[in-house]
């Protein structure tokens, strides 16, 4: 389990970068859309202690901090949303982040990473035997046929796969209640997949399910499923006026479910003091400006950059 | 002119939509409207906005991220008897319910021999606003290219009410491409505005028709969607040059007004087909085939299109998708050449 | 439930339907791909008593037997099947027949029915309350992301929907444990939909689940999950060499699962003499036999058909 | 010659593949083979046979219906650096893994910056043989007009080994188009058979270069797939009513040999364009505009291509589907023109 300051730190530094990317989607210097991760941080950052080099990881829409953890560049990544030559020369942005290395990728289209990320458990399984593969997939995403025909063909398989459901309980703005019938976790039931629930702000649950399911996956090489709830505490994208959330039902999870006060709760907990932390959030602050600096200091890409690459061969 | 309009009319493209769909479900009852955030929120462009309210969430609801299973429903629904208009929320999203569309909404009528109809809208929105390659395409073409399906395109305010009220009204299913800017767009500030009076009751646009949107005798320009709005500006920028530039909005994909084109093609000798989608089997050859066999020869053709996917920095995606200044360049290098 | 005799009149019927056309497609009078539901038809004999005028029907690549207990003419469909001006003027076929009077529609793309289904489904639940819709799949279809999606999606929109799995363990050659993860008729369990599972060739079982099911959906508007295991008796398509299956496995379903074996048991069981069963065999043959001839008789279609009717209006 | 070879031989264009496929897999240890049926079956067409008893079933298995999954198991298993060759039995199918084709396959590379790559080949069967709307489809352009895929489409013997070769090597994704009547026939009854020594070592083919099938002065048949054995057999009766017609190969569909289809179609004064694709927005277009923007007017151009759905009843089915009657009656239509 990471220390109190471990986890502390992972989300305050998940937290600043997305706090930072949403600020130049303001100032104008991000178009297009913009989906964070804010009050999700806790369930990337528990991942993070389980995941392995030799994994690979696809995400979604909302990918920053799995590819934080996957172990991007953030300088990398930063470059690239903020539409510099970056990690991917301009040309993914945002959604579209490529990382051989990290064994990192994510996409736009909901749900259809899944199959993808067999394909990188199927690797893994005929050839680097060991990894795995997680996908993950908002709730909202556990509708998309790509997500089920994924769950069996794994299960069929035996793909070392984890597939991670991150509920927030919204699509957009539709509710779970109108778009997704029975529960969640037991959608792996019917492959014969076991399945984790937890609660996205709590550690040690989270770190139960991780460490449980990965080392399942891991051992007998199949799939299995993990949800962890947590609140999305921004719109759906920047600039998502937002209106569809009940207030209250926002203010509560503002109180009560925000990765970084709980994580900051139990660093009070272990001790720490009040100037300690200040301490802390100022050298944390630092190395996550210090991020966007070296990102904002890359040139953007060569115009000539966007007429390049659509083969290999040719 | 009603109280709304003039400069400080906020009114955008998808406030049109709106009111048509108002309108329309009003008139025929058979009319039932689902999507993705089609209901409280009123879609993310806020093309429906109001209808949940008006009409109850019995004709207007939110569906799951399923498209296969609602667009197989509104097919299922249209053969049963009802008039469904779904939404796909961006025009990208169609490869994970393409089956619905091509095997299913597009052939059963043929198929059935005539015995069922398939009366529904797809409205869909499509075009580059600075979110790469998976969220700023158009497909036309990939739509068009499918027998059975009818595929429109406005590109003018007047034909976003006219061609929708067509597109519901009839008894084919009918793909119907929203271009993000014409959505979001305040109306009084596009370059091209026929919507004088958006409150006025909507008359059904003729389907399979082109539309001569300017004269020009240097050279045509042809184009769809919002590549009709871009060339209006290029015009004018051709006409500081001493260049009359014609324009002819394209509007109907299918049925594809051939004829029509090729005789707008006639009234210079240059044509420019401008798109929006990407270039290779697209709409600039389906529209420059149908000129070259009708008069060959007759008139100097070039194309400009998307060549590449979208790029995701803006810097990048200006180097590749058309606007007002490369389509003046093109058209300047069209009638060096 | 249904008579002895109705059951195997019903059985019989079927079963030379099919054959006549299998022995048409072997003289050449059918072209393309054939599918026959030889094996099978103890599950449509059964349905057929729960079967409504409005309700509607979605089928599949192997779509005789349902048309037939959902009330196509037979005539008209054997025309089509013929390349006759049938049903729908010899444009549809065997795979894409269609009937808005009995409200009876296949397809045949695997799964892709289902959610066709789902809006028959919509429509009786708006306008014509009281009549369901029955989505009918093989065990094959069941791993296509398009049943899943409308599994949720006639869930949480409350469609009187039943889901009629045809599970006769092969997806063309390819064998239900190496395609298909866990136990099918729990795949509605994630959803919140009931399933049951049944013997596709005891008749009584079949009524048990058939009755609970649409009793089920048309009280409450809800989908229900029916699996029925049947063999099929026939290559997946006519001319299918069908080496995959072994010998022994097929031997034993010919004899132990051969519905009009088992139907003609029954009447024995029930005191019919061997030659009132010959004599109900003649009429029932006359009678399939006059429907070859009937559609026989019909003309094929006018070449100028083929180029009509892409669309309504235009 | 080898014992097989001659009269007698029962060799189809299926027994190519299958024996490409295993040359191939000898050779590099990274390439699996996934599919429906492509297992102990070998294959619905037996495109697959013996794989798996070579290779055993970890690089040669069957997989669920579930096309959306699969292929995007062989996108993500290329990128980590397999080369899988997967099988989608109809082209037909395509619809339900369409998004995986669309925006992930096809776009991935581009979109990475170059940083992943994705060599895989998607073999699939095209064209009709009897079977209605949902199972005879070509959809060549569909795949050509998305941005990112390269899309061959042989059509002799020759071709099928050496463009799959290619494909095979390609460090890009490749669609494969086998036409079924070229994976069924016997390969010494084809009208047009190159494949002389069918058991030599095969050659990557050239891939973006039309090919010349025929030497013709008076009209150039420009066609691909199956349409080239028609145009092959239109060609020997075109010659018996002193008509002399030439016929280019297209190949390639993705890269097209734009320049090469003009300066062929240069050698007559008409060209003929033949597809068995859906005509409108797709190939025959695309070829008719390439050479109409490099060489306007100067070849007087139709086409000839499916124009409806494919009706079920073969007597429907042969109004529709060009062949080589309807070709040779095309041709002389466009000379008498
Ligand atoms: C196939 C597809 N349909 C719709 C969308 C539009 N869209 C983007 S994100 C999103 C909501 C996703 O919800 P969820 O999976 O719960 O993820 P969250 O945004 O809550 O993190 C939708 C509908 C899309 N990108 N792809
Ligand atoms: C989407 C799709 N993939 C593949 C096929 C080819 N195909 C036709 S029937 C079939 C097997 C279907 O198996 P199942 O659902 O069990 O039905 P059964 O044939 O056993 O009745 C396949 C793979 C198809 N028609 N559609
Ligand atoms: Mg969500
Ligand atoms: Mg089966």
């Amino acid at each position: 389990m990471l220390t109190p300051r471990q986890l502390y730190e992972t989300v305050l530094r998940m937290r600043l970068l997305e706090e930072g990317v949403g600020v130049a989607v303001q100032t104008g210097e991000i178009h297009g859309e913009m989906h964070l991760g804010i009050g999700q941080e806790m369930v990337s950052a528990v991942m993070g202690q389980y995941l392995q080099p030799r994994d690979a990881l696809v995400s979604t829409h909302r990918p920053h901090l799995h590819a934080l953890v996957k172990g991007v560049d953030p300088v990398q990544m930063l470059a690239e949303l903020l539409e510099r030559d970056g990690l991917n020369h301009g040309k993914g942005g945002h959604m579209h982040l490529f990382d051989p290395v990290a064994s990192f990728m994510c996409t736009g289209i909901v749900g259809s990473g899944a199959p993808i990320a067999a394909g990188y458990a199927l690797h893994r399984k005929l050839v680097a035997q060991g990894g795995l593969t997680v996908a993950v997939v908002g709730e909202g995403a556990m509708n998309q046929g790509a997500v089920f025909e994924t769950m069996n063909l794994a299960a069929v398989l035996s793909l070392p796969m984890v597939f991670l459901c991150e509920n927030n309980d919204y699509g957009i703005s539709v509710p779970r209640r109108l778009s997704t019938a029975g529960q969640l976790v037991e959608r792996g039931a019917g492959f014969g997949i076991n399945g984790w629930e937890c609660d996205g702000v709590d550690q040690r649950a989270l770190d139960e399910a991780f460490s449980a399911a990965f080392a399942d996956t891991r051992k007998h090489s199949r799939p299995t499923l993990i949800v962890a709830h947590v609140y999305r505490f921004r719109g759906h994208y920047e600039g998502d006026t937002d209106h569809y959330r009940p207030a209250e039902e926002k203010e509560t999870a503002f109180r009560d479910r925000d990765p970084l006060l709980v994580a900051r709760r139990d660093l009070v907990g272990a001790g720490w003091s009040d100037e300690r932390i200040v301490a802390l959030d100022g050298e944390i602050g630092r190395e996550v400006s210090d991020w966007f600096e070296a990102a904002r200091s890359l040139p953007f890409p060569d115009p000539s950059e966007a007429r390049r690459g659509t083969f290999v061969d040719v | 002119m009603c109280e709304s309009a003039g400069a400080s009319d906020r009114r955008t493209g998808a406030h049109l939509v709106a009111a048509v769909l108002m309108e329309e479900m009003r008139r025929d009852e058979g009319i039932v409207v689902f999507g993705e955030d089609v209901g409280a929120l009123g879609g993310v462009f806020g093309a429906t906005r109001r209808l949940q309210r008006e009409f109850g969430d019995t004709r207007v609801f939110d569906t799951p991220i399923s498209e296969t299973a609602f667009v197989g429903m509104a097919i299922g629904a249209a053969q049963a008897g009802l008039r469904p208009i779904v939404e796909i929320m961006f025009v990208d999203f169609i490869g994970v319910c393409f089956d619905q569309v091509l095997n299913q909404m597009a052939k059963n009528h043929y198929m059935s021999g005539g015995r069922v109809r398939v009366p529904l809208v797809m409205r869909t929105a499509v075009g580059s606003i600075g979110s790469a390659a998976q969220h700023s395409q158009v497909l036309s073409a990939t739509f068009a290219h499918i027998p059975g399906i009818k595929v429109l395109f406005p590109a003018t305010p007047g034909d976003l009410r006219g061609l929708l009220v067509a597109a519901i009204r009839s008894d084919d299913p009918v793909v119907f491409l929203e271009h993000k800017w014409l959505l979001k767009s305040r109306l009084v500030e596009l370059p091209f505005n026929d919507a004088d009076s958006p409150d006025s009751p909507v008359e059904p646009a003729a389907v399979g028709k082109v539309r001569r949107i300017r004269d020009g005798s240097d050279v045509t320009i042809i184009a769809s969607g919002w590549m009709v709005q871009q060339a209006v500006v290029a015009a004018r920028e051709l006409e500081t040059a001493d260049i009359s530039a014609g324009i002819v909005d394209i509007r109907s994909l299918v049925p594809l007004d051939r004829e029509g084109l090729a005789s707008e093609a006639l009234r210079a000798p240059c044509a420019l087909i401008v798109d929006e989608d990407f270039a290779g089997f697209g709409t600039t050859g389906e529209v420059m085939a149908s000129i070259a066999e009708r008069i060959p020869g007759e008139v100097r053709m070039a194309r400009h299109a998307l060549d590449v996917s979208q790029p995701a920095a803006l810097v990048l995606e200006e180097q590749v998708v058309p606007s007002a200044r490369s389509i003046a360049l093109q058209a300047k290098r069209l009638l060096r050449a």
